[in-house]
């Protein structure tokens, strides 16, 4: 209806999603440019004087380890986080008892303290519990897999949270009559007709997971560091000419995996749940 | 049969409880003694890492400017963001869904290397320079690097993705019903929005914008690549008391009362809305 | 069959500048040490990162063999009793060491010139002489196109403490170079290589203080700069090392002195020299390198590198600088500048 | 096909009674409505038998089985809900197939059975369609066919009718008889609409303020309402207030009126009488033996096949029915009503 | 109080026209329904003149000013939606005010007026209450006093009654037309409910199939249908399909039958009359001037005030309502069933 309405509002998301993606065009563009002196890597080289793939073969393998070992955190994160999301989510929305308010403020807890202080936090704690005799935490995967599932896990409860309170009653009452038990009904109605808030839950600690620097920087050790800390070394101190081809690929990569994911749930009912059930 | 369900908090309740309540305490616990150099502290309790962290000047700076970048970044997020996300859920389910999908696309990538493009893209001789130039409306180049503006282009590139997500999920839950409610009766499209749909939002925004301000009040990277060493905000403060100075008392300290007014900050906010709604 | 190796398949882990000067020393020594049955692992960072680590560590199992170590920290790394005393005698090419260049815990392994590096064109264009003295990053012609060099990096203190000399100060006494600091009007201060390259080449910046063979890496990617080396305390130009130590407690400390004898090889630091600029060690190197120096538009050398005038230059006597009080003055002086 | 019996259940939520003690018997076969107005537990009764809401007392036995503590899902019972409550999921043919699939029958059965079902329901063709992609009638005898797919002890259904159309609805509660009779199962039904219970029922329980007030044939609910409550909620009802004292007569302010056969009370009682029972006097004459009133019209509302007058009678309005044409009144005229006492109930509640 | 004028209105959905051109007049003060079933665009009709759809071609007048492209806030409409849209953030008292307030109303004299509708829908009390914290019903005349509190030119309304309960529509039928009747609003209403825009309107507009089929007052639409959708959505109706050969009669298979007044045309034809006019001849005897037809009882409804018989005619099955008691017949028995010409109508389309 009277199209030329909503055109301020298109323009703005135009305006908005251009904010968004100019960097990363010129870190795209930058990515082709066949610069050829070890001086001129130190730089983003934009608009690309040529078009070249030589980055794209010179990636350092060290570069390609930690990104491997980054997707591979994200994914325990997120597995985990849906682990601890999904009772904590059945628990809150549905239980019915004194102090759920302070079950919900705790869970939400780790969003409110600012990350660099978790990131020492965990860091001494380690250390201590290493001074115990217990494991060595530092800089090894289990550490940085707490970290990161400490900051991941109110997501995906907000995220799973929201689609449950959503969840008509009745379809599991249908269930019930129909001869289902309870886990049945669990299994066969539930879980389905949450799916996208899980989804949604999984996206946001993966994501988390995947772009966290700030307490990745302190608990990442010799062999466990995760890729954005590795851009972000490059970055402050001598840049590795193949991060623009790298990021580039990333991005891509990324691309890919929400088109999976539109494809299995939608995005839109995927962000229906949204990480935010207030 | 709803007790059951309590029950199953349990096993998450007592991991976040763990992990928040043990490493606050270790942590803490350093900020209560003396530091003696190297990573050392003291047996003997005292405050005076406390006092120092709230009697310098320089520390008291670098909060006062920390909260009014946190707070104008995410007014700023709010403004970019919450008409997009309006417009969004307001669009053909197909192409909102194409564009919410760019912008998490987008998120994937590091701000680290995003921020290197739009040093690219602001510098004297870059393309947005360029452009005003060629408009004739900007003589002087926009300087990201080592300006407050630039750490304010950082921060809102590490906040809009996921501001546009959360505010999607909390806007599109507001019936379009409602807002006809309002046109039919004499409201114009800005005062639609003013009286219906800011108001309904209102929780769900509070609760995305203090996620996001949280987060910026404890981010450093972006400060450390874009304030270019000039912009010293808390995060930045603590960042450098612990690997420069290696001062773990008054770097526990710092964080703590990073923490508190946080905290303070969150409760108070959550508590004025929820008091209006209380009365609503 | 291979030849008899001489490690039994060790891993050594460094702990050096990231990016590529990681690369450059992996790629240069891998079949080297492949050979001798060592396996390289690298993490990026600063001395200054690595102190931090070993202090965190609080004595517990530390994961890096070598660290990096700069004439700013290196008194912390002694205090703190993090490192091991080397072998001096498995490390031969010491022998074409200055015996400055080491002691039982150090071994230096680079060299830089920390001083001006300026923009020709630009500061033609704005009418502004060619810098000769720190402070002459002070003029307000400048003001906005300056760059220091941040805390985080041992330029840093180079260009405090010749502010601090061209006012009266010392090393006891850097006060004035930090009065002058905090009045000055900067573009930012650099922290990273990839930053400054950037900055000079989209030209926000026209003067930095930053060592000058990073001018050379700025000419190869064509802006026009020149370096300056200005007198202080007598001296005509300064000289700082970067060194490498071996971390307390190793079961491979035998591995590691061989990788720290390894990267000191005279064809090592001609290959760093051709390859990143950062200037050699060792005698024999110094002696070939000197012919092959880089010169910038005007035919000036970037770096100075005649034997008897590198010994002249000025090296700050760290162990008067109060440290803890540094950073402070220093975070001062930023929070005072004009925005 | 079994007997429901409710025996002095009741239901007790946070401290107020909603469900005061009730009895209640579902004959084998029969088709038993609940009707009553919003809020009278209709649902919360409904839910007790399916095993939802656990009775605070009494007992709920179905063929003569205890079944109280019984958790729903062994119970046995087919439900249709309001929403219909279809899982969306699942496609049409998987709606109908969760019983069977849930109490382990074969496949190759199940198959054959949720064809036959689709038959039965007139919609063989949408088998692998999702619940998304059907039209509200269609998901309507879905969820029935869902709910009878394993032949159920009991079936029950919480206005299954109510988000239809007024067209749709009719032609579904046709179906929905249809379907019951053919296969005799023990039905439980709610609503709130008296046409509806009308037309489907053997026995209509009428129920208001948490209790059952009156069991019986829609006829005799009817014609022989026991309460100013139920006569007034089936059907339109004209009542005039005046008192008993031992004759067969209500005495009100100013005359007094026969009432029919029944004993001859004492005491406050009220004299009802349907709007098509009481007869205008325009043309006609009323025959002796009827009572009469002095009224003025109020208004006239045309309602398809009748009219609707409003008549002021003084001390309240009365409702008459008249076929259009045969009387021709204006608003503002006074006219004569007139009944036959044989028409007229006597209510003491 | 205001006219309003639909003129050549059409509208396409991607490609496919949901509202095929129509002409249609509120005259000023009258009630106007849009009448149809599900999905015959009455709800985008009345969108279209409350502005939120934009027509594809036509104009839309109010007061003879060409509203078409005019946003809705500046068209001084009032509407009620059918789940009232009611804001839940506001008081009820904020709620009426709202458009007293965008409208620009000095302070005191909106709080006056929201008084004077809080009397006007009888719910003083409610002012400081949410809408959560109100019953249907009450959020219904909310929504109604929301919508005529800055007194709008037309009022909308669709389906505003169809989440109530019978009884409680019943009571707000009354309600709507005493108000609009009291402030002589223009008012455009939709619904599925024939009963309702019987009991309601001045004037019916019969949709079907994406235009109005038909405009009359309530009696007109009924006693003379001109389609046989119109008479089979309005109440209830018999057909009995023929061919007319110019002649006063229709002819079927097996006999032929007169009908009313009218042209005589040719072609096929279908004969109709409602079930209260046709009569069975079960010891009453039908007057020599009905025609008749034989058939078998099917079954027999009993619903209040009436009984229905179906009766199986063999090509058709009918449905003749009689009034309980004076004819008692069982499934299965043959019957005649007879009726005057006079009450039959003739459908050419
Ligand atoms: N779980 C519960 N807890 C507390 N009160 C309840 C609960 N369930 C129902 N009630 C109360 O019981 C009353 C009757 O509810 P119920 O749903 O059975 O009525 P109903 O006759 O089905 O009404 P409707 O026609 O509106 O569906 C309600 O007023 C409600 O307050
Ligand atoms: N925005 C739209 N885009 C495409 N088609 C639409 C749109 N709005 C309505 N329609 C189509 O118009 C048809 C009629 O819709 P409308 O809501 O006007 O019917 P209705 O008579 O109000 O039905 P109901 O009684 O169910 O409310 C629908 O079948 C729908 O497919
Ligand atoms: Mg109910
Ligand atoms: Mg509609």
């Amino acid at each position: 209806m009277r199209r030329w309405r909503a055109l301020p509002g298109y323009a703005w998301v135009g305006f908005v999603v251009a904010f968004i993606y100019a960097p990363i065009l010129v870190v795209i563009g930058a990515s082709v440019d066949p610069g050829y002196r070890i001086s001129t890597r130190s730089y983003l080289v934009f608009p690309p004087t040529g078009f070249s793939l030589r980055w794209y073969a010179s990636i350092p393998s060290s570069f390609w380890q930690s990104l491997w070992f980054s997707l591979e955190l994200a994914a325990i994160v997120a597995a985990a986080a849906l682990l601890i999301g999904l009772p904590a989510a059945f628990g809150l929305v549905r239980g019915r008892f004194p102090g759920r308010f302070a079950v919900d403020a705790l869970f939400r807890a780790p969003l409110q303290i600012p990350v660099i202080v978790t990131g020492v936090a965990f860091l001494q704690s380690f250390y201590f519990i290493a001074s115990l005799g217990g494991p060595a935490l530092q800089g090894s995967l289990a550490g940085l897999f707490l970290g990161h599932l400490f900051l991941a896990t109110p997501y995906t409860i907000g995220s799973i949270a929201a689609s449950l309170q959503r969840f008509n009653p009745r379809l599991e009452e249908a269930a019930l009559t129909l001869g289902a038990s309870r886990l049945r009904v669990m299994w066969r109605v539930t879980l389905p007709m949450v799916m996208p808030g899980i989804y949604g839950g999984l996206l946001y600690a993966f994501l988390v997971s995947f772009t966290e620097v700030t307490i990745s920087v302190f608990l990442a050790g010799t062999s466990t560091k995760p890729f954005p800390v590795m851009i972000f070394e490059s970055v402050t101190s001598d840049m590795e000419p193949s991060v623009p081809a790298l990021s580039t690929i990333v991005f891509l990569g990324s691309m890919l995996l929400i088109y999976a994911m539109q494809r299995l749930v939608g995005m839109e009912a995927l962000l229906r749940s949204g990480g935010n059930s207030t | 049969m709803t007790a059951r369900w309590g029950l199953f908090l349990l096993p998450p309740l007592a991991l976040t409880l763990l992990m928040l309540g043990f490493t606050q305490f270790i942590f803490l616990k350093s900020s209560v003694f003396a530091d003696l150099g190297l990573g050392e502290t003291g047996t003997a309790f005292t405050l005076e890492n406390y006092i120092e962290a709230v009697t310098d000047p320089l520390y008291l700076n670098g909060m006062k400017l920390t909260l009014e970048l946190a707070i104008g970044v995410v007014a700023l997020t709010l403004v970019m963001t919450y008409p997009v996300a309006y417009v969004l859920t307001r669009m053909p389910a197909r192409t909102a869904s194409l564009l919410l999908a760019a912008i998490v696309c987008s998120s994937f990538v590091s701000v680290a290397i995003k921020i290197l493009g739009m040093v690219i893209i602001f510098a004297g001789d870059g393309l947005v320079s360029r452009f005003f130039r060629w408009l004739g409306v900007i003589e002087t180049s926009m300087q990201l690097l080592g300006t407050m503006t630039g750490v304010v282009f950082g921060y809102l590139h590490l906040a809009i993705g996921f501001m546009v997500m959360m505010l999607f999920s909390v806007l599109q839950t507001i019936p379009v019903k409602l807002e006809e409610a309002a046109q039919i009766h004499g409201a114009s499209r800005l005062r639609v929005f003013w009286r219906v749909i800011i108001p309904l939002s209102l929780p769900g925004v509070l609760n995305a914008a203090l996620i996001q301000f949280n987060l910026l009040m404890g981010a450093f990277v972006t400060a450390t690549i874009l304030g270019g060493g000039k912009v010293l905000t808390f995060p930045v403060l603590i960042q450098r008391t612990l690997v420069m100075f290696n001062d773990y008392g008054l770097a526990s300290a710092l964080s703590a009362v990073l923490l508190v007014i946080v905290l303070i900050i969150n409760i108070a906010a959550t508590a004025a809305v929820t008091r209006r709604r209380v009365a609503a | 069959a291979a030849a008899q190796k001489k490690f039994d398949n060790v891993t050594v882990t460094i702990g050096i500048i990231g990016g590529p000067w990681i690369d450059r020393v992996n790629a240069e020594l891998k079949d080297e040490m492949a050979a001798a049955g060592i396996t390289m692992k690298f993490v990026g960072g600063t001395a200054q990162d690595f102190l931090a680590k070993l202090i965190a560590a609080h004595g517990q199992k530390f994961d890096i063999d070598v660290v990096e170590i700069d004439d700013t920290s290196y008194a912390d790394f002694r205090r703190g009793n993090f490192l091991a005393k080397l072998n001096l005698a498995d490390i031969p090419n010491l022998s074409d060491l200055d015996h400055s260049m080491y002691d039982d815990y150090k071994v230096a392994y680079w060299a830089s010139e920390p001083g001006i590096v300026y923009n020709v064109d630009k500061l033609k264009a704005a009418g502004v002489a060619p810098p000769q003295h720190y402070s002459d990053l002070a003029n307000p012609a400048l003001a906005g196109h300056v760059m220091l060099s941040d805390i985080n990096n041992y330029t840093g203190y180079y260009e405090i403490l010749g502010m601090a000399y061209e006012h009266g100060g010392s090393e006891s006494n850097p006060q004035p170079g930090f009065d002058l600091m905090s009045h000055m009007k900067l573009q930012s201060f650099g922290s990273s290589v990839a930053t400054e390259i950037q900055l000079f080449k989209t030209g926000d910046v026209w003067a930095a203080a930053i060592p000058a063979h990073i001018g050379v890496r700025m000419f190869d990617a064509d802006i026009n700069v020149a370096a300056v080396h200005p007198v202080i305390d007598g001296h005509k130009g300064a000289t700082a090392h970067g060194y490498l130590g071996i971390t307390q407690n190793r079961d491979n400390q035998a591995a590691a002195e061989f990788f720290i004898n390894a990267i000191i090889a005279p064809h090592l630091q001609e290959r760093l020299y051709t390859e990143a600029a950062t200037i050699p060690i060792n005698n024999s190197s110094m002696a070939k390198v000197v012919n092959q120096v880089r010169v910038d538009a005007s035919g000036t050398p970037f770096l100075q590198l005649k034997p008897e005038v590198v010994a002249q230059t000025w090296v700050p006597d760290f162990s008067k600088v109060d440290k803890r009080n540094w950073v402070r003055q220093w975070q001062r002086a930023v929070a005072a500048q004009p925005q | 096909m079994s007997r429901v019996l409710l025996r002095d259940v009741s239901k007790v939520f946070a401290g107020t009674t909603a469900v005061h003690p009730t009895t209640l018997e579902v004959p084998e076969g029969h088709f038993l409505t609940l009707l009553g107005p919003s809020g009278c537990v209709k649902t919360t009764t409904l839910r007790m038998i399916a095993g939802f809401v656990e009775p605070t007392a009494g007992k709920i036995l179905i063929d003569d089985e205890d079944v109280t503590g019984m958790p729903p899902q062994k119970r046995r019972i087919g439900m249709v809900f309001q929403d219909y409550a279809l899982f969306p999921h699942l496609t049409i043919a998987e709606n109908i197939g969760f019983g069977l699939r849930e109490r382990r029958q074969p496949k190759a059965a199940s198959r054959a059975r949720v064809a036959e079902l689709l038959d039965l329901i007139r919609l063989p063709d949408i088998a692998d369609r999702f619940p998304s992609q059907v039209s509200g009638g269609q998901a309507q005898r879905v969820a029935l066919a869902r709910a009878i797919a394993f032949p159920p002890r009991v079936l029950l259904m919480d206005e299954p009718l109510g988000a239809l159309d007024l067209k749709l609805r009719e032609t579904m509660q046709f179906e929905l008889r249809r379907i019951q009779r053919e296969l005799g199962i023990t039905t439980v039904f709610v609503t709130h609409d008296q046409t509806e219970a009308m037309n489907l029922s053997d026995t209509i329980a009428v129920m208001g303020g948490g209790r059952v007030l009156q069991t019986g044939t829609p006829q005799q609910i009817y014609d022989q309402p026991r309460s100013r409550f139920v006569a007034d909620f089936i059907g339109q009802i004209n009542f005039l207030d005046g008192n008993m004292n031992g004759s067969m007569r209500l005495q009100t302010d100013s005359a007094s009126f026969r009432v029919p056969h029944g004993d001859a009370t004492t005491g406050k009682a009220t004299l009802a009488i349907r709007p098509q029972h009481v007869i205008l006097q325009n043309g006609t004459v009323l025959p002796d033996e009827y009572d009469r009133l002095e009224g003025t019209v109020i208004s006239q509302v045309f309602n398809g096949n009748l009219t609707h007058l409003r008549v002021d009678l003084g001390t309240t309005h009365w409702t008459v029915e008249s076929r259009p044409g045969t009387n021709s009144v204006q608003p503002g005229q006074r006219v004569t009503i007139g009944w036959h006492p044989s028409d007229a109930t006597v209510l003491t509640q």
